[in-house]
C-alpha cells in the first residue's frame, strides 16, 4: 500500500475520467455525427472530469502525506503514560518517538523495549494502518467524487475548454510566480545575517574598504580591525575572472552559434552541438583541477619565458577555463535563435548582394539578438556564481589588481569558504557571507535592469 | 531514522567514514551517515538541540570552543562526550625534485610572517624574497608556499603550533607577550600577503599536484597526503625531526594536533548504534598504532592516554565546559 | 459574370489534367526566345525541388533596355525561374538548378563565379515582400552600405529618399523614417522592397508581382519607374494583371507547369498568340 | 525624375563599385567564416582534451587486480558446531581463513610484522566476498577451493605502475618485501587484472578497492529525474505566461530582470535557501535525493526560463496570428503551433540547465549531500549522495588509487550526461525547422 | 501612356498633401454607413497604433448576405479596419481599438467576450499568406479539428479535399498534401490560406486582399467562391482592383488616410461617386 500506487491508481482513474467524460460528452450531444453542437471539443470535456479526478485527490493526498506523520505522533504521544515525557524537552521527545517508530517498523532499536514503549508502538503501527486505509479511501472517494460531479455537469453548452483553459492559466500563473517566490526566500534569507553585518561592520567600509581579511578581523584581538571588510577586490575579483570568461565564451560560443547554423553541413552541426553542451555538464572540480595544474602552469612557464612576473594561481588560468565552461550557453542558445531568424530575412539581404558574413552580421544577429543577450547573461550569471575553479586555479588571496596575471578572489568564493569553512556562531565573518550575496544579488538586479533596457531598444521583430 | 549521523570536520571525515564503514560492515546495525561540513559546521548543527533532525556526534579538528560549548548547553544539548582520537600531523613538504628544506619553526616563521623583527628588533614587512635570505643553508629558490585559506581549520591549527612556535624564539617578539599581548599575537599569527603564501584552497590533493608541477613551491597540508606521496614529494624537516608516524606519535615533531569527535549523550539510548560505534573506534583495531585507522594516516595516541580516554569514551564521561 | 466563370474554369480544369496527363517532358517553346541585344541568355534551364521538376529546359534571353513580363497561370514556376537568375534558389535547401544561364556571356553558374557581384547586379524584389526588422531608413540604407555606393552620409540621405521618392513612398514615411519597416501596411512594405532595391542601382532588376498589393496610383508610380529603369537596365518582371504586362513590358514570356510555351512581342502575344495555351490564358482574362 | 546621381559626374556603374570593394569583403567573410570555423574547432578540442585527459587518468579503474589462493574453508574455524546455520556462518571469522591460505602459500613469512604486512596484501573486503560465497553455498564448507581475491588497492596500484617498482624503497608505498610476494605470485599466474564489476556495483567505501560509482549514480538518477520532472513544466509554463500571457507592464518587467537575476544567484545560496525553507520549514529530510532536487530545480528554473522565453521571441508573429485567425484559443495556438517550433529552444534550455544540474557540488553542501553514504540508494527520500559530490569526495581522499578512481567516477558522469542528453538531443532535432 | 501616368500622380501628389495639411481629424462619410440586414455593426471607430492614428472614426455596417468591398489607396488603413473586426489588433503590441464594434448586436470588444468563438465565426485572409509551417493537409486540418467539426477521418478529408477544391487548389496538391505548406509558390500559399479560413465554415469572412499574387484563372474561381459564399455569409474583402470589386461587391467603402470617404451600392460608386477623393481615386484607375 504504498503511496506511490496510489498515486498511480489516481493517474489511472484520470484517464478513465478522460474517457468517460469526453463520452459523456458526445453522448448529450446526441452522438458522434453531433459533436459540433458541443461548446468545446469532446476532448475538454475529458480533460475537465480528468482535472477533476485529480486535482482535489492529489491536493488531498499532498496534504495529507505532509500532516499524516504529525497528526500521528501526537495521537501516541498522547496516549503514552506522563511519566515517559516527564522532564522531556521537545527535542527528546522526538526522540523517543523516534524510537516508538523504529520498534513499530520492526528496525534495530536503542534499548530493550518497555512494555509502554511497545504499547505505544503497537498503537503508532495501528494508526499508520489506519491512517493508511484512510487516505486511500478518501483521495480515491474525492477522485470518483469528482468525476462524477464533472460527470453532472457534462452538458453541451457547459464551456469546458474555457474551463480547462483557466485552470491551465492558473497553473501557468503558479508556476510563474515560484520564480518570484524563490526570490523572495533567497531575499529574506540573506536579509537579517546582512543587517546584523551591517550593525557590526559599517557598510562605508564595506562597499569602499580595499582591504579583504575577514579571518583576522575574527579575532577579538585583532589590531587593526577597520577595513578588513573591504569588498572592493572581491568585486574587481569578480568582475576581471568574469570579463575574462566572457571575453572567451562569448566570441568562441557566439562564433561557433554563427557558423553550426549558418555555414556548417546540417550533419557536423547535429553532433557538433550536443558535443559542445558538454562543456556545461562536466563537473566543476574537473574544470578546477584542469585550470590549476594544466593552464596555469602553462600560463606561468610562457609568462616566465616573456620575462613577466606571473603567480601560480592566476585570474587568468581560472578565468579561461570558466570561459569555456560557459561556452555553450552562449554557442547553444544562441544557435537557437539564429536558426530561428526566418530564411526571407536571408532572403532579401542576399538579393542585395551582401555576402553571407554581411547578411549575418547585420541581419540576423540583430534580429536574433533578445536571444542572444539570453545566452550571454546566462553565461555571464553562471560566471559569476562559479567558486570551484576560481578557488582551485585564482587563489584565495584577495588583491585588488587590475593584472589578470595575479590571484584574485572573487564574492563567491568567499561566500563559499565563509560559509563552508571553521565557521563560528554569530561572528561577522560568516555574516559576511550573507552581506556578499545581498550586495551580489542587488549589483545584478542592476546589471539586468540595463540589459533589458538595452534589449527593448535594439530589439528588431520579424514578422 | 535508524542509523547514526556524524557531521563535522573534513579532517577527521577519512578516519570517521573508516570506522563507520567496518562498523556498518561488522556490526548489526546500519552503517552511520558521515557528513563533511567542516568543525564549525559540525558543531553548529550538533549544538543546535536535540533531536531527531541533529546530528549525533561531530567531528572536529580542533578542541571545542567555549562559546561552542555555550551554545550547545543553551540549545539543551548538556552532556557532551569528548573523544581525542589521535593527531593529525601537518607536512611542510616539496616535490622530491626539488630542495630538501631543514629548517626550525623560527625560520618557517620568518619566511610567512607578515611583519618580522630586524636587526634592532623592529618590526618591519617581511623582506625575505628567498629562502638563503633567512639562512644560508637553505636553498637559494624564491619562497612560495601553498597553504589552506584562513576558513580552513588546517590553517588555524598552523598558525597557532608553527607560527606562534616559531615567533616565540625571537625575543624581541616574545617580550611582547608581556608588553603588549594583543600585539604579540597579531605579530605571530599576522601571514605575509605579498604572493609569497598562496592560499590554495582545502584540497590537499590539489596542493600536492601542484608541489609535483612546480619543484621551488612549498606545500602546507595534511600527513596523510605526504604518507601517500613519498615517492614524490619529500617533508620538510623541523628542526631536523622529520615528520613520520613516529615523530608525530611521540611529539618530537611539533607541528601536529589533536583530534576529535563528540558524542551527543542525550542521543545515546534513543539513537540505536552509538555506544557502539563509540566502541568500535575506540578500539585498538582500529584508532591503536597498528589498527587500520593508521594506515589512513592517524597518528595514534599514546599507550595509556588511549587506554584512559577509551574507558571514559565507553562510559560516555561527560565532558567540562572548556576554558576558552 | 458567374456563368462565364464557370465554363472557364472547366474548361482550365479539363486543360490542366490533359496536360497533366500529357505526362511533364520538356516542350518546345513557340516564338523566338532570342533578342537582339541580350544581357541574360538562359538556355535549357531545368530547376528540381527534390525530386520534383518545377522548370523544363526553359530558354529565355532577356535583352538590354528591355522590360520582359512573365506570365502563367499561379504554381506554374514564374518565380522559381526568376529566382534562378541571380542564383536566390541556391537559399533553398534541396532545389538544384541544371542548364546554362549567362550574364554578358558569363555563366553564373559556374563554379568560379560568385553570388554576390551577381546579385548587386541583378537585383530582386520578391513576391512576399520581405522588410528586414530594421528602421525604414536602415532598410533603404542597407545595400548602399555594405556595397560602400556612397560617401558620406548626405549622399545617403538622398539616396534613400531617391529611392523612396520613385518607390512612390518618400511622402508617406518621410516623417517615420526611424520607425521599424515591418510596422508598414501590406503595400508600403512592397515599395518598400522596391525601393530598397533600387537603391544599389542594379543593372537588371527582377521583380516578382511587384504591384500586387498595390493601389492603382502607386501601381502607375511602380510602372512608370519600370519604364524609367528601362533606359539604362534589363527588367524581368512577373504578373499576373495582363494589363500591365501589356502596359510595361516589350517581350512576353508565357510559362505553363514549369515549361515555357509562347515567347514573343508584348503586343503579338496579346493580339495573336501562336500556342493554345496561351490563347486560353490569354482569353481566360476576359473570364 | 531626370537624373538621380550626383549632380555633372556620370552615374558610376554600381558594380564597379562593387568589384573594386570585392576583395576586401571577400577577404572579410573568409576571415568571418574562417573565425567562426576556429570557434567550433576550439571548442571540440576543449571537449576533447578535456575527456582525453579524463580517459586516460580513469581508464584503468575499469579494471583489478586479483589474487588467486587456494583457500581451504576450514570447518573448524567456519563452523565448529556443524550446523550450517546461517547465523554461525555469517558470523564466523572469514579473515583468518584468508590468513591461514596466505600463510599456506608463503610458509616462509613467520615473523608478525611480516605476517600482518602479508596479510595487508588482500582487500578487507575479500572476507565478506568469502562469506558470501560459503552462505550461498553451505557446501563449500570443509573444503578447499581455488578463490581469486580482490587485492589491496596498493597492490593494485602496483600491478598498474602507478607505483613504481624502480624508486627506492624508501620513497615507495609498498616495501621491497611485498614486491617479492607480488612477484612470486606474478610468476605463478595467481595475480591478474580483471574486469572491474565492484566499481559499477558497490556504495562508496573508504577501501578504493571497494569503492563504487551505484550509490552515488542512483543518487543523481534519483535527483535528476525529479528535477527534470519539477523544472521543465515550471520552467516552460513560466515563460509560456510571463512571454505570451502575462500583461506587460512594469510588474512583468520586474518579474523578468528577476528571473534573469535568479540566474546570477551564486548557487550555494540556493543550498542556503533549501535548508532554510525545505529542511527547516518544511521538514524535508535532509541529504537525499527529494531535496537536493527542489533545490536543483530553483537553481536551473531561470536557466530554462530564459532559454524558453528566448525560444519564444523567436518565433513569428504571424504563426500565432494565423492561428488565431481560424479561431484557435490562445492555449491552443500555444500548444499546438508556438510551443513545436519554440522547443528546440526549451529543450536546449533544459540540456544545459539539467547538465548545471548534473554537476554542481556546491549547493549540496548546505543540505547534507557533501556525505558518506555507503548503502545504494533506493528512492526518492532515502539518504544519497550525487555524483559530482562522490568525485569532490573522492578526489580530497589521499589514497592512491582514488585518483583513478575519481577520473573514473568523472568518466560514468559524463556518461550519465550524454545518455541523459541524448533523447533530449533527439527530440530537440524532430523540432528543429526553418521557416 | 506615361504622360498619363504623370498627370496621375502629380495630381494626387498634390492631393495628398493637400489631405495632410487639412489636419487628421475624423470627417463624416459621404453615404449610408448603414443597411437593411446588418450582422456587423460598427460605430465611430478608432484605432492608434502607439500615439499615431491609422483608423478615424470609422461607422460602417456589414449586412447579411452581402460582400463589402474596401478600396483606398496602400496605406490607408483598410487591413488595420477589416482586422478590428475580429479582434486580430489584439495581438499586435500598442494597437488601441476605441468605439463600438457589434456582431449580431454583441458588441465584440466587450469585456467578458470570448474572441476565440468569435474568431471562428469571423474568419480572415491575411493580406501576406502566412501557412503553418505543417503540411497542406494540416493546414487545412487545423480549424476543423480544434472545432470538431467533423466527426471521422472521412468526413475530415472530405472537408479538406472540399476546401481545397473551393480554393481552386485541389489538382495542383492533391499529390502532395503531405508536404509543408510554406514549399508552395506564392498564389498556391494564398488559395491555401483562403482554403484553410473556409474549412471552418465561419459566418463573416474578412478577405485581405485574397487575389492579390492569383492569376486571372485563379482569381475568378475565388471570385466564384465569394458569390457562392455570399448565399449564406457575409463577407468583407479588401482588393485594389476596381474590376474585381465592381464584379463582387454589393456595396464599396472607399477609404483614404485612416477616414472612410463614402460609402454606397458599388455601381453607384464606380459611376457616381459623390465625393470628390473617391471620384479621383475611381477615375485613377484608368491612368
Ligand atoms: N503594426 C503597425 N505599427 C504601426 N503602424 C502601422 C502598423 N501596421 C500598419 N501601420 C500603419 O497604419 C496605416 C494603415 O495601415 P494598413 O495596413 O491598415 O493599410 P492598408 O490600407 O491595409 O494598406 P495596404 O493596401 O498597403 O495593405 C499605415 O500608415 C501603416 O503604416
Ligand atoms: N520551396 C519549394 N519546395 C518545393 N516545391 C516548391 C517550392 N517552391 C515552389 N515549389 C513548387 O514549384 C512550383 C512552382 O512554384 P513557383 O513559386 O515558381 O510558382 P509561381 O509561378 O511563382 O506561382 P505564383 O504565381 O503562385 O507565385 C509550384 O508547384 C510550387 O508548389
Ligand atoms: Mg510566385
Ligand atoms: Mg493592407
Ligand atoms: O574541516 P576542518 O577540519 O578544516 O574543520
Amino acid at each position: 500500500m504504498h503511496s506511490s500506487t496510489l498515486l498511480i491508481i489516481v493517474l489511472g482513474l484520470m484517464s478513465l475520467a478522460y474517457y468517460l467524460g469526453r463520452k459523456r460528452a458526445i453522448v448529450s450531444a446526441g452522438g458522434a455525427g453531433r459533436i459540433s453542437t458541443l461548446h468545446s471539443l469532446p476532448t475538454y470535456y475529458g480533460l475537465y472530469a480528468a482535472l477533476w479526478a485529480g486535482i482535489p485527490a492529489i491536493l488531498l493526498m499532498g496534504l495529507w502525506t505532509a500532516f499524516q506523520d504529525e497528526i500521528l505522533v501526537a495521537l501516541v504521544k498522547a496516549e503514552l503514560p506522563g511519566s515517559m515525557l516527564e522532564g522531556l524537552s521537545p527535542g527528546a521527545v522526538g526522540l523517543l518517538v523516534n524510537d516508538i517508530k523504529n520498534l513499530a517498523s520492526g528496525a534495530i532499536v536503542s534499548r530493550v523495549a518497555t512494555p509502554e514503549m511497545q504499547a505505544a508502538a503497537d498503537r503508532f503501527a495501528l494508526f499508520s494502518q489506519i491512517a493508511v486505509w484512510a487516505m486511500w479511501l478518501g483521495v480515491l472517494a474525492l477522485a470518483v467524487g469528482g468525476m462524477a460531479f464533472a460527470w453532472l455537469r457534462t452538458n453541451p453548452r457547459m464551456r469546458a475548454r474555457n474551463r480547462v483553459e483557466s485552470i491551465f492559466m492558473v497553473i501557468l500563473v503558479v508556476f510563474s510566480s515560484i520564480a518570484i517566490l524563490t526570490t523572495l526566500g533567497i531575499v529574506l534569507s540573506v536579509l537579517f545575517e546582512s543587517l546584523r553585518f551591517f550593525q557590526e561592520i559599517s557598510p562605508l567600509d564595506f562597499f569602499f574598504g580595499t582591504l579583504w581579511s575577514p579571518q583576522t578581523a575574527l579575532r577579538a584581538d585583532q589590531v587593526g580591525a577597520s577595513g578588513a571588510f573591504g569588498a572592493v577586490p572581491l568585486f574587481t575579483g569578480t568582475l576581471m575572472v568574469s570579463t575574462i570568461a566572457m571575453l572567451v565564451a562569448v566570441p568562441i560560443g557566439l562564433m561557433s552559434a554563427i557558423y553550426l547554423s549558418e555555414y556548417a553541413p546540417r550533419r557536423v552541426r547535429s553532433w557538433a552541438k550536443p558535443t559542445l553542451e558538454v562543456l556545461a555538464g562536466v563537473p566543476t572540480v574537473v574544470y578546477g583541477f584542469f585550470a590549476a595544474l594544466t593552464v596555469a602552469p602553462f600560463i606561468r612557464e610562457l609568462g616566465m619565458s616573456m620575462g613577466l612576473n606571473v603567480a601560480s594561481e592566476s585570474a587568468l588560468a581560472a578565468g579561461l577555463v570558466m570561459g569555456v565552461m560557459i561556452i555553450p550557453f552562449v554557442s547553444s542558445l544562441s544557435e537557437d535563435v539564429i536558426n530561428a531568424v526566418p530564411q526571407a530575412m536571408r532572403d532579401g539581404s542576399y538579393a542585395l548582394g551582401a555576402t553571407q558574413s554581411e547578411t549575418i552580421r547585420r541581419v540576423v544577429i540583430p534580429a536574433a539578438l533578445p536571444g542572444i543577450v539570453g545566452g550571454v547573461l546566462l553565461a555571464v550569471s553562471r560566471a559569476i556564481g562559479e567558486t570551484m575553479i576560481v578557488v582551485m586555479a585564482a587563489g584565495l588571496a584577495a588583491n585588488l589588481t587590475a593584472n589578470p596575471l595575479d590571484s584574485v578572489t572573487t564574492v563567491t568564493v568567499q561566500i563559499v569558504t565563509l560559509l563552508t569553512g571553521d565557521q563560528e556562531f554569530d561572528s561577522a565573518k560568516t555574516m559576511a557571507a550573507f552581506a556578499l550575496g545581498l550586495t551580489l544579488f542587488v549589483v545584478t538586479l542592476a546589471l539586468n535592469v540595463i540589459a533589458l533596457h538595452i534589449v527593448r531598444k535594439y530589439r528588431e521583430q520579424y514578422e | 531514522r535508524d542509523s547514526i549521523w556524524i557531521a563535522g570536520s573534513s579532517t577527521v571525515f577519512p578516519f570517521s567514514t573508516a570506522v563507520a564503514e567496518t562498523f556498518g560492515r561488522e556490526s548489526s546495525f546500519p552503517t552511520p551517515k558521515v557528513e563533511s561540513l567542516g568543525t564549525g559546521g559540525g558543531f553548529k548543527l550538533f549544538c543546535s538541540g536535540v533531536g531527531v533532525d541533529k546530528s549525533d556526534i561531530s567531528n572536529a579538528s580542533r578542541a571545542i570552543k567555549k562559546s561552542e560549548f555555550e551554545q550547545c548547553q543553551a540549545n539543551g544539548v548538556t552532556e557532551i562526550t569528548e573523544v581525542k582520537i589521535g593527531y593529525d600531523g601537518i607536512a611542510i613538504a616539496n616535490a622530491k625534485s626539488g630542495p630538501a628544506l631543514d629548517m626550525s619553526l623560527g625560520e618557517l616563521w620568518l619566511a610567512l610572517a607578515k611583519d618580522v623583527p630586524n636587526e634592532d628588533g623592529k618590526l618591519v614587512a617581511n623582506p625575505y624574497k628567498k629562502w638563503n635570505e633567512i639562512n644560508k643553508d637553505l636553498p637559494d629558490v624564491a619562497i612560495e608556499v601553498l597553504g589552506p585559506p584562513p576558513t580552513s581549520g588546517t590553517r588555524d591549527a598552523f598558525v597557532e603550533l608553527a607560527m606562534e612556535g616559531g615567533c616565540d624564539s625571537f625575543d624581541s617578539v616574545k617580550a611582547l607577550k608581556d608588553s603588549d599581548k594583543d600585539m604579540h599575537k597579531a605579530v605571530c599569527h599576522g601571514i605575509r600577503e605579498d604572493g609569497a603564501f598562496i592560499e590554495a584552497g582545502e584540497n590537499d590533493n590539489l596542493i600536492v599536484q601542484k608541489l609535483i608541477a612546480n619543484p621551488n613551491a612549498v606545500g602546507i597540508f595534511g600527513f596523510s597526503f605526504l604518507d601517500q606521496n613519498t615517492d614524490t614529494l619529500q617533508g620538510a624537516k623541523i628542526a631536523g625531526v622529520d615528520p613520520t608516524f613516529e615523530t608525530i606519535g611521540d611529539g618530537s615533531y611539533p607541528v601536529s594536533r589533536s583530534i576529535y569527535f563528540y558524542v551527543k549523550n542525550a542521543h545515546v539510548g534513543t539513537i540505536p548504534g552509538i555506544q557502539e560505534y563509540v566502541a568500535e573506534f575506540t578500539n585498538d583495531k582500529a584508532w591503536g598504532p597498528e589498527g587500520y585507522l593508521a594506515d589512513k594516516g592517524l597518528i595514534a595516541l599514546p599507550d595509556e592516554m588511549r587506554a584512559s580516554v577509551a574507558e571514559q569514551a565507553q562510559a560516555l564521561k561527560p565532558m567540562a565546559a572548556p576554558a576558552k | 459574370m458567374s456563368t462565364t466563370v464557370d465554363e472557364m474554369s472547366r474548361r482550365t480544369g479539363a486543360m490542366s489534367s490533359a496536360e497533366l496527363a500529357g505526362g511533364r517532358e520538356s516542350r518546345a517553346t513557340v516564338g523566338d526566345v532570342t533578342c537582339a541585344n541580350p544581357r541574360m541568355v538562359c538556355r535549357d534551364v531545368d530547376v528540381f525541388y527534390g525530386s520534383t521538376q518545377a522548370i523544363k529546359g526553359v530558354s529565355l534571353d532577356i535583352g538590354k533596355n528591355e522590360v520582359v513580363s512573365m506570365i502563367g497561370p499561379s504554381g506554374c514556376g514564374k518565380s522559381t525561374f526568376l529566382r534562378c537568375l541571380n542564383r536566390m534558389n541556391d537559399t533553398i535547401d534541396g532545389c538544384r538548378v541544371t542548364g546554362s544561364i549567362q550574364l554578358d556571356g558569363q555563366d553564373i553558374y559556374d563554379k568560379g563565379l560568385d553570388p554576390v557581384p551577381l546579385r548587386a547586379q541583378v537585383g530582386m524584389v520578391f513576391q512576399k515582400p520581405n522588410p528586414f526588422p530594421k528602421s525604414i531608413y536602415e532598410n533603404v540604407a542597407y545595400g548602399p552600405r555594405i556595397h560602400g555606393l556612397t560617401n558620406s552620409k548626405a549622399e545617403l540621405d538622398e539616396v534613400i529618399e531617391g529611392s523612396l521618392q520613385k518607390a512612390g513612398l518618400w511622402n508617406e514615411v518621410k516623417d517615420r523614417l526611424d520607425k521599424p519597416g515591418t510596422g508598414l501596411s501590406g503595400g508600403q512594405q512592397q515599395r518598400l522592397c522596391i525601393a530598397r532595391t533600387i537603391a544599389v542601382s542594379p543593372e537588371v532588376i527582377l521583380m516578382d508581382e511587384p504591384c500586387s498589393a498595390l493601389d492603382p496610383i502607386a501601381t502607375a508610380i511602380i510602372e512608370e519607374l519600370i519604364d524609367e529603369l528601362r533606359a539604362n537596365y534589363s527588367i524581368a518582371i512577373v504578373t499576373h494583371s495582363m494589363q500591365q504586362a501589356a502596359r510595361v513590358s516589350q517581350r512576353t514570356a508565357y510559362f505553363h507547369l514549369g515549361d515555357l510555351i509562347e515567347v514573343g512581342e508584348t503586343n503579338q502575344i496579346f493580339t495573336n498568340p501562336k500556342h493554345r495555351l496561351t490563347e486560353d490564358y490569354i482569353t481566360g482574362r476576359f473570364g | 525624375m531626370s537624373k538621380s546621381h550626383a549632380a555633372g559626374a556620370p552615374p558610376k556603374r554600381t558594380i564597379d563599385i562593387v568589384n573594386a570593394s570585392l576583395k576586401r569583403r571577400y577577404a572579410r567573410e573568409r576571415r568571418f567564416r574562417l573565425v567562426g570555423l576556429a570557434a567550433v574547432i576550439l571548442g571540440l578540442t576543449f571537449v576533447g582534451l578535456l575527456f582525453a585527459d579524463i580517459i586516460a587518468k580513469g581508464h584503468t579503474a575499469f579494471v583489478q587486480t586479483y589474487i588467486q589462493l587456494p583457500v581451504t574453508f576450514d570447518a573448524e574455524t567456519l563452523d565448529p558446531m556443524g550446523t550450517r546455520d546461517p547465523e554461525t556462518l555469517a558470523r564466523a571469522n572469514y579473515q583468518a581463513v584468508i590468513r591461514d591460505a596466505l600463510r599456506n602459500e608463503f610458509p616462509e613469512v613467520t615473523e608478525r610484522r611480516a605476517t600482518r604486512a602479508l596479510a595487508s596484501i588482500i582487500s578487507v573486503g575479500a572476507p565478506s566476498h568469502l562469506r558470501d560465497m560459503v552462505l550461498k553455498n553451505p557446501d563449500l564448507v570443509g573444503t578447499t577451493r581455488e578463490v581469486w581475491l580482490l587485492a589491496d588497492d596498493d597492490i593494485d596500484m602496483l600491478m598498474k605502475g602507478h607505483i613504481d617498482r624502480n624508486l627506492p624503497e624508501s620513497e615507495r608505498r609498498v616495501k621491497d618485501q611485498t614486491v617479492g610476494w607480488v612477484e612470486q605470485l606474478e610468476s605463478q599466474g595467481r595475480i591478474e587484472k580483471r574486469f572491474n564489476t565492484i566499481f559499477f556495483t558497490n556504495g562508496t567505501s573508504r577501501e578504493p578497492e571497494l569503492a563504487g560509482i551505484a550509490g552515488a549514480l542512483m543518487g543523481s538518477f534519483y535527483t535528476l529525474v525529479l528535477t527534470l520532472l519539477i523544472s521543465f513544466p515550471i520552467g516552460v509554463g513560466a515563460a509560456l505566461y510571463l512571454e505570451e500571457f502575462a500583461p506587460k507592464n512594469r510588474w512583468t518587467d520586474l518579474i523578468e530582470v528577476n528571473i534573469n537575476n535568479l540566474a546570477a544567484v551564486p548557487s550555494i545560496v540556493f543550498g542556503l535557501l533549501g535548508l532554510a525553507v525545505f529542511i527547516a520549514l518544511f521538514g524535508v529530510p535532509r541529504s537525499t535525493p527529494l531535496v537536493a532536487a527542489l533545490v536543483l530545480s530553483l537553481m536551473t528554473l531561470p536557466t530554462i526560463i530564459i532559454a524558453s522565453r528566448a525560444a519564444l521571441k523567436s518565433v513569428p508573429p504571424s504563426i500565432r496570428e494565423a492561428a488565431l485567425g481560424v479561431g484557435a484559443s490562445p492555449l491552443q495556438t500555444q500548444m499546438h503551433h508556438v510551443l513545436p517550433l519554440a522547443m528546440p529552444g526549451m529543450l536546449t534550455g533544459t540540456i544545459i540547465g539539467m547538465a548545471q544540474a548534473l554537476g554542481e557540488t556546491a549547493p549540496l553542501l548546505m543540505i547534507g549531500m557533501i556525505a558518506f553514504i555507503v548503502d545504494i540508494p533506493s528512492g526518492f527520500t532515502s539518504p544519497s549522495t550525487v555524483l559530482p559530490v562522490q568525485i569532490f569526495l573522492w578526489a580530497d581522499s589521499p589514497e592512491r588509487a582514488f585518483v583513478e578512481r575519481t577520473s573514473a567516477a568523472i568518466m560514468v558522469l559524463l556518461a550519465f550526461l550524454i545518455l541523459m542528453n541524448l533523447g533530449a538531443v533527439l527530440l530537440r532535432r524532430r523540432f528543429e525547422r526553418r521557416w
